[in-house]
């Protein structure tokens, strides 16, 4: 028997439960969520985080403030899923966006529901839809996903 | 011996002796990391000569989760043979890092030349849920957002400040393509027209198809020597005359998507615009990132921008930026180039970029 | 031409096997807050920024040193990450220096730190691959089979073990910042713990931990400026060493590895280093199971081959037996574990005794000092060697 | 207003192909049909086990194929109290690297059929592998080793493979 040319592979699993510790930063913002509203941290110059960290994002410096932000926000840009994957937050064709909450100045990812690009555009004015309160948990999937303000861009 | 370029004061000249890469291919599923591993390195040592034995440093770069098992690299240095006991490390980067620590470690003179190399394959996993564990784990990483996801969102931010259109992404791809046509290890390679191109649906809009990289399964190597002993081994070293890397924020929110200011930084810092520049290998995965990087590195019109075809052509996952250092390399070797730079990057959207100059003499 | 460089500035957390307050951000941050305004400086002052773990399997973030860049404020800077298994956080701290020593940087951050409670450690370090053995041993498993090695080699006496056990859990209560504080440890205790993998007791291994340990190191002229600004003198480098052996190859000696010994060679000859037991005041080395102190008392040298126990055994590495060369103040790796900053506490252990700001646990006029991690198989060394004097 | 939000769930599957390369294939073929399958280094002649393809020490492939014999010796060896995660085996029980003759490398296997107390270095040991239906591609062919009677190994012969 000619050893050459045997060729095996094997399916291989990783998967592990992960439970992570948030800390007062985050867990405000996901504290947030759960209680249905959207927050921000100050950071260097005063300019308003969100989501939260415990530090500002370009400097480094210690966040301050906690602050309540939007809940209504504008895209500041947007990509559009036409076959979502499976681990994708929506499984029918949606828009990946960045949205900026009103009082914030940077921008949040999440995603919304659109069956063509051509429903979701740069500057357009959006607002989450949390999911019912009694299955919110304080995580991002709280939001289920953003819709348009007064139905159009 | 033709002595060295001008460097910034009190550095070493170090040079690019060699270089190999394995075939870039969509899925190696025969070969384990050290078999992919073994013909490329003793190809880097062949082409000059030398053996493992006689480099002062190992440096390689790659990272665990390509096939879900922890402590890869260590496995891989069995493509080496480490043995009498080496100097040694390892980055959890691309191996245009690990060519950067071994160019900091003959800036001190005590050794003369080091191996580089890196691996990682595409194959084993589904690359697009893998690089969502590069996000941030409480906002971002839960929402699984896939790279090429996350540069369509970069893609639109920068039509929206009307500097490109999606007719200009295909007008790279299709000269990378078509550059391609000429590099054996290309991967994907054709001669297509810009208008064909964008006949192609949305993978994600707003981009199509052809401004995706491929996929694909891969390794490199490289040979630094510094002084002498670069010319020893080469007839026309490719003397890193610059080298500097930069990164931004992970929050993709809080960058301006359509600037990459940590290559314009690193390029400055590298001494790109000291001098004419007659090629760049770049590593824009996406096609729109290329445009980014030209405008982020003040790349003149006549600059030949990735004659391998870039990473457009072959962009095997934690190589594909040494590799861009590689064929600059050759250019500067054959005397097609005297001046070029090399660009790597790493992260979500260009996070992180790394810029090499290199010159001939 | 090598420049010199020192450790000018240093942070650690408290390790614990939870830190359930914190997010990975902020765990790390603690550290690296601590570190750069130790050294007088803010992140504005810091040029490159170099980070190290294990694998990225126990907190599940692949390369998460990219999410980690703000908060590091690395920012604009060059950053790197090196993963080197339970070696890097000495490789690391050595990566940071030849930033300094090459003359490329005057100030260089670098951290190295684990969040294993975002897991379980025993996960990663034993993912089952496809077609090997269902026999899985864990770490302790692998490395039981040596030491009964060393044991058999040595001639040494069962008990040597469970007496540095003890020693470095004395140490760690007089360090506030050790995870395991056990004040009624002793022989009897270590003893009637459960033999976890024959001949290793459970207190004779290491705990797991959380926990992050920052440097910052600079150039000539910032030691000089942080000295001035802070009143905290430098721990000047007089050596860094890192060398690499393959896993498992044929007549291998995982006892006493070539790798090891090269690496402290090379270190000794930079550093003039003769007679490492007379030569250095003290020494922070990677112990994770108890009889690893024997075993690496001979592998750098400190005596002949095969008497690293006798050491042991006398007192001579205990601070509190007033041994010549106390080996583990801190209460070493078998008081915290955090394993990715693991290597790094060593070598910052030995920056803050040649600072003389170890508190309880200082050696008194300590001048020079060794530090040292090791991982994978016993196969990946790093080690340094800092000092009072400017080398 | 509950309580603040401290902890998050974050599950993780990730789905691979593995890969075990031509010389672990060779490897696993051999296991496959009950035997044990050694590759010799072209360069230090040396027979490695468990090969991944290359020579550790020379970094060239091993290309020669040696059938390796079934029976070994005991070099060192640990007892296992402890439980955890993916650990199938009643407790306590013996892991011992086993060099099996004709090879230069040991490997960690199980050892059953022996007390606990009497495990030692140098016990000769034979493997036992699984029913022929049940052979497959890994090394859970190989059941465990147990003692096959042959007096002790003495230090000197197996003193480099600990």
């Amino acid at each position: 028997m000619a050893d050459e040319g045997v060729h095996y592979s094997a399916d291989h699993v990783l998967e592990y439960p992960y439970v992570r510790s948030v800390g007062p930063t985050v867990g405000a913002f996901l504290t947030g969520l759960r209680d249905g509203k959207v927050v921000g941290i100050r950071g260097t110059g005063g300019r308003v985080i969100v989501p939260p960290t415990e530090y500002d994002p370009d400097t480094g410096d210690e966040t301050t403030d906690v602050v309540d932000v939007g809940p209504e926000g504008v895209v500041t840009s947007w990509s559009w899923v036409p076959r979502p994957r499976p681990k994708h937050p929506l499984q029918t064709p949606f828009a990946w966006i960045l949205v900026r909450f009103d009082g914030a100045d940077t921008s949040f990812l999440h995603v919304m529901p659109a069956s063509g690009p051509d429903e979701v555009a740069t500057g357009m004015r959006v607002r989450p839809e949390f999911a019912p309160e009694a299955e919110r948990v304080g995580h991002v999937n709280d939001i289920l996903h953003f819709v348009a303000v007064g139905g159009g861009a | 011996m033709s002595g060295f370029p001008a460097l910034t004061s009190g550095h070493r000249p170090v040079g690019v002796v060699s270089f190999a890469q394995h075939d870039n291919v969509r899925r190696d599923g025969e070969h384990n990391d050290v078999e992919m591993l073994l013909p490329v390195i003793a190809e880097v040592f062949g082409n000059v000569g030398i053996t493992k034995d006689d480099v002062g440093f190992i440096c390689s770069g790659s990272t665990d989760y390509l096939v879900g098992g922890p402590f890869s690299f260590v496995g891989a240095l069995d493509a080496v043979g480490v043995w009498p006991p080496r100097a040694e490390s390892h980055v959890e980067m691309d191996g245009a890092w690990a060519l950067y620590e071994a160019w900091v470690l003959l800036q001190e003179g005590e050794i003369d030349s080091a191996l580089v190399y890196s691996f990682g394959r595409s194959s084993p996993g589904n690359l697009s849920e893998i690089l969502a564990l590069q996000l941030d784990p409480y906002y971002m990483a839960p929402l699984w957002p896939d790279p090429c996801s996350l540069a369509a969102l970069q893609a639109q931010a920068l039509i929206d400040t009307g500097r490109a259109s999606e007719a200009d992404f295909a007008a790279v791809a299709a000269r990378a393509r078509r550059s391609a046509l000429g590099n054996p290890k290309a991967q994907l390679a054709y001669d297509r027209s810009p208008e064909e191109l964008l006949r192609e649906d949305y993978e994600v809009a707003p981009l199509r198809r052809h401004a995706l990289p491929p996929l694909t399964d891969g390794c490199a190597a490289i040979v630094l020597a510094a002084g002498d002993r670069a010319y020893e081994l080469c007839e026309r070293p490719a003397f890193i005359t610059g080298i500097d890397h930069r990164v931004e924020t992970h929050a993709l929110g809080a960058r301006d998507l359509t600037r990459s200011a940590s290559t314009t930084l690193a390029g400055q810092k590298a001494g790109v615009g000291k001098a004419g520049v007659d090629v760049a290998e770049l590593h824009a995965p996406f096609a729109h990132q290329e445009l980014i990087l030209v405008d982020a590195l003040g790349l003149a019109d006549d600059v030949e921008v990735s004659p391998s075809g870039g990473a457009l052509a072959a962009n095997p996952i934690m190589s594909a930026g040494l590799i861009r250092i590689g064929e600059a390399s050759t250019r500067i070797w054959s005397g097609l180039a005297d001046r070029a730079v090399a660009h790597a990057t790493s992260g979500p959207c260009l996070q992180q970029n790394l810029v090499c100059v290199l010159e001939g003499v | 031409m090598s420049e010199r460089c020192a450790v000018i500035g240093i942070g650690q957390t408290v390790a614990k096997s939870k830190r359930e307050d914190v997010s990975i951000a902020g765990l790390v941050r603690e550290a690296v807050v601590m570190a750069v305004e130790d050294a007088g400086l803010t992140f504005a002052d810091i040029d490159a920024v170099v980070v190290g773990k294990a694998p990225d399997m126990f907190e599940g973030v692949m390369m998460p040193e990219l999410y980690l860049a703000g908060a590091l404020g690395a920012v604009g800077k060059p950053m790197m990450r090196v993963h080197t298994a339970g070696s890097v956080g000495g490789s690391t701290a050595i990566v940071a220096s030849h930033l300094v020593a090459s003359g490329i940087h005057d100030r260089v951050l670098t951290v190295a730190f684990e969040k294993q409670s975002d897991s379980d450690a025993m996960w990663a370090l034993s993912v089952p691959q496809p077609f090997s053995s269902p026999l899985l041993a864990g770490a302790g498993g692998y490395f039981a089979p040596i030491i009964r090695a060393y044991m058999h080699r040595s001639g040494a006496p069962r008990d040597v073990g469970m007496k540095v056990a003890v020693k470095d859990r004395l140490h760690a209560l007089k360090n506030p910042y050790a995870h395991l504080h056990l004040p009624d440890i002793s022989l009897q205790m270590v003893e009637d713990s459960i033999m976890l993998w024959d001949p290793l007791h459970y207190l004779e291994s290491c705990p797991s931990s959380d926990g992050a340990a920052a440097m910052v190191i600079g150039s000539e002229r910032a030691a000089a400026q942080a000295e001035t600004d802070t009143g905290r003198r430098p721990a000047w480098i007089h050596g860094m060493a890192m060398r690499s052996e393959p896993t498992m190859f044929a007549g291998r000696d995982q006892v006493n590895p070539q790798a090891g010994r090269d690496c402290a060679a090379d270190l000794y000859r930079q550093a003039g280093i003769s007679d490492p037991r007379a030569d250095f005041d003290m020494a922070e080395v990677y112990v994770p199971f108890s009889w690893y102190e024997p075993m690496w008392l001979e592998n750098l040298g400190f005596c002949a081959e095969g008497d690293g126990w006798k050491l042991t055994e006398a007192g001579a590495t205990s601070l509190i037996d007033g041994g010549d060369i106390p080996w583990n103040c801190s209460g070493g790796v078998l008081s915290s574990n955090p394993i990715g900053a693991s290597g790094m506490l060593r070598f910052l252990e030995t920056a803050l005794q040649i600072r003389g700001e170890a508190g309880e646990h200082q050696v008194p006029d300590a001048r020079r000092a060794l530090g040292q991690a090791y991982g994978g198989g016993s196969q990946f060394f790093s080690m340094w060697v800092v000092a009072v004097d400017k080398p | 207003m509950s309580e603040p939000v401290t902890m998050m769930a974050a599950p993780m599957r990730l789905d691979y192909v593995f890969t075990p390369g031509v010389a672990q294939g060779k490897n696993m073929h051999g296991l496959e049909r009950g035997v044990f399958i050694g590759q010799r280094c072209p360069k230090c002649k040396k027979v490695y086990t468990l090969s991944r393809g290359s020579c550790p020490t020379d970094g060239v492939p091993t290309d020669e194929i040696v059938e390796l014999s079934n029976t070994g010796t005991v070099t060192t060896y640990c007892v296992v109290n402890v439980p955890f995660a993916g650990q199938s085996i009643e407790l306590p029980y013996i892991c011992a690297q086993i060099l099996l003759d004709g090879a230069n490398l040991s490997f960690m296997g199980l050892i059953q059929e022996i007390p606990a107390g009497e495990i030692r270095m140098g016990l000769r040991v034979e493997a036992v592998w699984v029913p022929p239906d049940e052979l497959g591609p890994t090394m859970a062919s190989v059941k465990y080793f147990r003692p096959n009677g042959e007096p002790d190994a003495a230090f000197e012969t197996y003193k480099e493979y600990l």
